[in-house]
């Protein structure tokens, strides 16, 4: 308990501390800041229509974790512990927030030079935030889309909630609140971050970035995450499953989810906003948004359908959980073509995650034996690796030339394949050692489970003190 | 007094309830419980993991009859309930020490 | 089951097949693609702003299948029963697009020269995706609209996976799955598209289309899809409740909504997103986006009004149903409507519906004695019906002047009713004839209904294997 | 009953007659009217973009209210209430849009010129809905901002739907529905509508406005309705509990809400819909709006954590109540600023948010021992109130430059604080007396409250005969 | 020993179990029940459709008690449980055969 | 016959169930019950308002057996859902008059 109290105290301390220092700080900075604010080379000027559409995309990425991932998860847990995982989903959505807005940002996206990590040209929103400049209102352009720095900050901010919270679905059940909290600080800072710049901020992973060239084959393309995202969590998702431990009766007692109807809710409310998800990262309202926005509906449509059908061949009933599970599947798989892929690969790949996912949900989980509750390595691990290698056969200079006019997939007789087998490697490395180093560490000192009583009776009441349906 | 209990499927609880007060039962308190005998559960599928349910919902109707009336109320409750597949259910009858109406304090078979 | 087994399998292969052949197509095709992609008139430049709002609108309209009707139309059955329903729409989320994407949309679309029916120009996507252009990327525009043939497509893809879900209404509670995937596929491919292709593709029924002129007394207004989507799917609703059959035990036994909460949280998705249905029928985000907008949300409001209303005068008590179906209702009639009238007389539209649908859901069909469990017919075919033809009626050259200055509506002195009639009456019976003809046949090979002894169970445990809650 | 009817009759005759009326109107009314259409200063140019986002943003807070709030704030009631709070909500959807579109958009901002209410300008949506001038259709542009009238008058009626929803939180479990309905139109009209024109129609307290630097301190920055909102709602929530009553058996007997799991979805649903609240009061997709929606989110962010960290310090448990609680107060008093200062300060204002809400929910109404049943008090009144005066301490020339220059909040050196102080202090007053007024004059006339025995049973079954939850 | 069975009205449980407890009741067992007597139940209608709810939703107190103790656990539940009203409820009594304490494997009046 | 009721924990219902079946127990009912008793319930809070939640959810097993029965299903149900904390529960025994099966019409012993 008082771990709980001292940490807790910490956490809004901090909280409150950091945001006053910048606060002060904001004045003095002001000159040093211009620096950051106006870069070589100069900002795009603003197009409201692409900063509609990437408010618009934020908005539906928040969605995503909630009501969406919330419901998804929850409704797949026992009833004694749906408001656990909700709480996981939603305290997520505040703490992950702060910490992109303290630090998270600018390392990730801060500077571009290094090719490992961010600098800290936007710690506290400096740079990002507006400012006043020689007796005028100045809210900072970015430099590469004609949207403010603040709009391309909430985008991606969005991006680090709903990461951690899809790991949530590995430990779901048993999980000690307190230690999950420390663990996503530390995850969102030393996994999250890092990855993000390699891929999208002018890092390593960078498609064909200068040290991209130097170190990564070339580097990869994830164009809203296959490896940021879904690869980072499910990897260290199935670590999470592995240190933990199986939960009390796994898997010998039935734990079927205690509300479908939700889980069918929530897939539906990720499949919407996997729009703003994919569609969204084209950062403008162009045809290549249109044309990820068909990619991940196609995709998601062949998964439902691939993973449904196979449960109807195999077993001769299709269920609700499979067309919701495969539809998300198939989202995953599409996240990182999602803005380089014609529609019929996007239909493809779909029907590959749908098959291949509901084989690592059943059959392989059950050969390994892991209880990873939710199948958060299932469908994000596996999923986004097969995503990130399909990405590499299929991506075509037809949508975007990114090559000068050279093929980019292998489909077309291109060589993206390797630099993405590359990035698909090293994010599976870097983040399955980082996890698993952090975990031993918590475990060690907080301990990751709660105690057997508590799991019992369940989470809802011993983490949170509350009953999440009293319908008597 | 007796008290009569019976076991049966949900589908059938209109009938029963209804030709019980068509012969002038006045009352009876009904309980969902969950059954498990010689009739089969059903098995359900999540992701792969099948996992069999054993018990079947059921609903338990309780009445407290005088003695003269037993024997017609078992009778109604048999014929009304009865479908000749398995699962059916089963009636209990046992004996009330006594009987009293909470409103009025009457007791024995007037508070029935 | 084998036949269940051997349709699904059909299913999956299929769509890998189409893909697969389309994707190895994709190159040769390219020079004759060619020509769909930029065909005489040339496409309109690209706008930002109308792209960003069609974009949105798309992800609404998918968000009214799935969470929203998929909880209005659940939360109106029996427990039993609750998951059988959200399959349906989640199901259809997925066959829909995957029929869209492969011929749907050309079949709609494809060509505007034939009066019946569209061409096979956009087939697997051919002349709608990004193409591989004299050695650059080309993502096609659309003609008419300042926006890509993608966002065309996904949008008008996302009302051919609504229209079939509504009709699922119909036979909620009994109509065997395997033979519902079959009839869909069927009709969307029979029934929608044609009729889709009639009104909005160039075909018979476009306002002073040439064969409108012809055949049709000029054609018919239908902004956002009265007769296309609601008189279609509630005929054919009409036509399923009757050819399935009564629900065991209806009307005596009582079967109240299980969860009138999740209705009516679904009768608000449905409100929030016809938003996208009817301003997005725009296709951009201009004047006549927010006029249709308006008009939308004034006729829900009025038919929420008007039906709880009307049950407060004649009963004693507003229902929340009543003001959910009224809302609906309102909707409903003010689709075709919407980029026409003005909000005055939206509000009497509204209020129309709602006090006609109430008497068709409840004296209508009680003295006809049709099972039609959630009332697809009586809020969508009879909503749908008065809407077009007070289409006829209110319509107004001062919203869109699309007569070359001359009154539109009755009310200002104009004939679009006639056109609007025969619309109406071509609708009823085209849909009507092939549901029935589809729903013959598929009863004599298939089977409509599911065996007694799974009905009276639920339909979850034996179609899905699953069921809604477990909350003990 | 009678009463009931009748009401519910002059209600829907009224909505009719009040529609046909202006219908008919509309024809002579079209020479006047032109008047209003083109006034000086003529209209601002259509921006597309800006357009996108201000009807998505329109669509967002109908969202809010739709199932955002009625998720909420059913989830907190007993079981057998569920459905009187959803309808509440759902039925004030529609109420407040008739009357927003036949008076309430012109008594709050028809005409500039009078400082405490607007004129008859936009009467039945004269001037605002498109128009047949001179042989061309127009749809009128709003002179202020890119986009049509008919979008600022959406936009604007969707706060009108959701203010008086949140006071429905006060009187939930044992307000009569009949009363309910007669006091929101009448407080719509006589409380909301005024407030909007004093601080958005060029009203008195209209910051640096003629009539503010008369009366009122120069005015206030309420930049998306801390007074017009919260206060306006909170406060008079305060009167309904006190008015009202408590419910039978507060505070002894427990009332733990019967279902926590919609709570915590419809608070996230109310965090997506917020940024539509908030960023959407830019009325523009420009970096005014992404700084908007940057405050907004980092406010609810730090409420969160700061609510829920409060409780984990205290009471050893956060809960998923605090965390969702949090964050709409986080919400609520980012309001008024969001669209004047900085993400950091934002952090701040959303922190203390969390903190003094929590406290004025918990200590504060213990010891008055009112029974505002939802805390729409605690959290808008207080949450409000707090927001309005710290907009005064953190508002920045930054954002925008709306004071020539010069330093705006107290924190650069500036002196609006006064003028939020005038704001808070008009709103509070006006807003509780006439709340009072009216409750007093309608208790003596339909009674407020539901008989005891209908108390005891439940609204659902009395008010509307029906059941929320039938799972047996 | 006897067993007490009181079928109450739901917002009277708080108040019967703590009478109970008062007189040093040390246990008790609730189940959820609905009731069909004399108490009609009431109307709903879904579209137009009217559907009469006849079960009255109560709930039913089960209590062990040694013969001594009867009359006055009797006379309580009388006592708390009353409104007057039609639908107040009803006790039965009936005879325990034994009881047992799993924890303790304690039999007889020790048990309860 | 006797009817033997007990009243243990959710999370025992499994082995309890499997015991019995295992020596050829054919039938039971279950039904979810709330008990009250030595074991105390857990505090909630809801925006700072503390309530205490007296009732432990716990599962109640209804079965008939033959007299000869009687006792070994006592000792299998002790055995498997004995914890040794408070809250196992409690049995109770009491004397059945008669049990029918209601799709065959057979009575006493036969009918379980
Ligand atoms: N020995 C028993 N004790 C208590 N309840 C029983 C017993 N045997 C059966 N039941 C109840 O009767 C129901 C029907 O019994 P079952 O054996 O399935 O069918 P049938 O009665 O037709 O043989 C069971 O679901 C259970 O609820
Ligand atoms: N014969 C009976 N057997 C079992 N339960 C009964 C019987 N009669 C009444 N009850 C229970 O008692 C409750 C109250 O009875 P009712 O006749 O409604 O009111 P009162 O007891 O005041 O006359 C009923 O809802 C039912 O649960
Ligand atoms: N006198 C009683 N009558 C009916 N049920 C009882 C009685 N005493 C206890 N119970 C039931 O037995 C359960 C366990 O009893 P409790 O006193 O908590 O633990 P233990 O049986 O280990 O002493 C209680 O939750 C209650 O359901």
């Amino acid at each position: 308990m008082s771990c709980h109290r001292m940490l807790a105290g910490i956490l809004c301390a901090w909280t409150i501390f950091g945001a006053s220092v910048s606060v002060l700080g904001a004045q003095e900075e002001a000159a040093p800041a211009d620096a950051a604010v106006v870069p070589a080379p100069a900002p795009k000027p603003l197009d409201r229509g692409d900063n509609a559409w990437v408010l618009t995309a934020s908005a539906l990425v928040l969605m995503m974790t909630g009501p969406g991932l919330a419901m998804f998860y929850c409704g797949l847990v026992r009833k004694k512990n749906v408001l656990s995982v909700i709480m996981q989903c939603f305290f997520l959505m505040g703490l992950m927030t702060v910490i992109w807005g303290l630090w998270g940002y600018s390392l990730a996206f801060g500077g571009g030079a290094n090719p490992w990590i961010g600098n800290e040209d936007y710690l506290f929103m400096k740079g990002v935030q507006a400012e006043w400049q020689d007796g005028k209102s100045v809210i900072p352009q970015h430099t590469a889309y004609s949207i403010p720095m603040l709009s391309h900050m909430l985008f991606q901010g969005m991006f680090f909630i709903i990461t951690p919270a899809l790991i949530c679905g590995a430990f779901a059940e048993r999980m000690k609140f307190s230690t999950m909290v420390v663990f996503m600080i530390l995850w969102g800072t030393l996994v999250y971050c890092p990855i993000a710049h390699w891929v999208w901020g002018g890092g390593v992973l960078t498609y064909n970035g200068d040290s991209a060239k130097q170190y990564a084959m070339n580097g990869a393309l994830d164009f809203a995450g296959g490896t940021v995202v879904h690869i980072s969590s499910g990897v260290s998702a199935l670590i999470c499953a592995l240190l933990i431990g199986k939960r009390l009766g796994y898997p010998t007692e039935p734990m079927p989810p205690h509300n479908l109807t939700y889980t069918a809710f929530g897939a539906a409310l990720l499949w919407v906003g996997w729009f703003g998800f994919n569609a969204g990262s084209a950062l403008a309202a162009d045809g290549v948004a249109a044309s990820a926005f068909a990619a991940t509906h196609f995709s998601a449509a062949a998964g439902a359908l691939a993973w449904a059908g196979m449960e109807w061949i195999m077993r001769g009933k299709p269920t609700v959980l499979g067309a919701c599970s495969g539809a998300v599947a198939g989202l995953v798989c599409i996240t990182p073509a999602s803005g380089y892929v014609l529609p019929m690969p996007a239909l493809i790949m779909g029907a590959a995650a749908g098959v291949i996912c509901n084989f690592a949900c059943s059959s392989l989980k059950r050969s390994f034996g892991y209880d990873d509750s939710l199948d958060a390595f299932g469908v994000h691990g596996i999923g986004g690796t097969l995503g990130a290698l399909l990405t590499g056969v299929f991506a075509t200079r037809a949508v975007q030339d990114l090559n000068a006019g050279n093929p980019i997939g292998l489909f077309e007789g291109g060589s993206l394949l390797k630099g993405q087998a590359v990035a698909t490697l090293g994010t599976w490395v870097f983040a399955a050692v980082v996890t698993f180093i952090l975990l031993k560490v918590l475990d060690a000192t907080m301990g990751l489970r709660v105690p057997t009583q508590e799991e019992l009776q369940g989470l809802d009441l011993n983490e949170h003190g509350e009953e999440g349906y009293i319908f008597l | 007094m007796k008290k009569v209990e019976a076991i049966i499927r949900i589908f059938k609880l209109e009938d029963v309830k209804n030709a019980l007060s068509a012969q002038g039962i006045h009352g009876m308190t009904i309980t969902d419980v969950k059954g498990f005998g010689r009739q089969k559960g059903h098995t359900e599928m999540y992701r792969g993991t099948e996992y069999k349910v054993e018990f079947v919902p059921k609903v338990k109707i309780e009445v407290a009859v005088p003695d003269e009336n037993l024997q017609a109320v078992l009778d109604t409750i048999m014929r009304t309930a009865q479908t000749g597949q398995i699962g059916d259910g089963k009636i209990f009858v046992s004996e009330l020490r006594n009987t009293i109406r909470i409103r009025t304090g009457e007791t024995g078979e007037q508070a029935i």
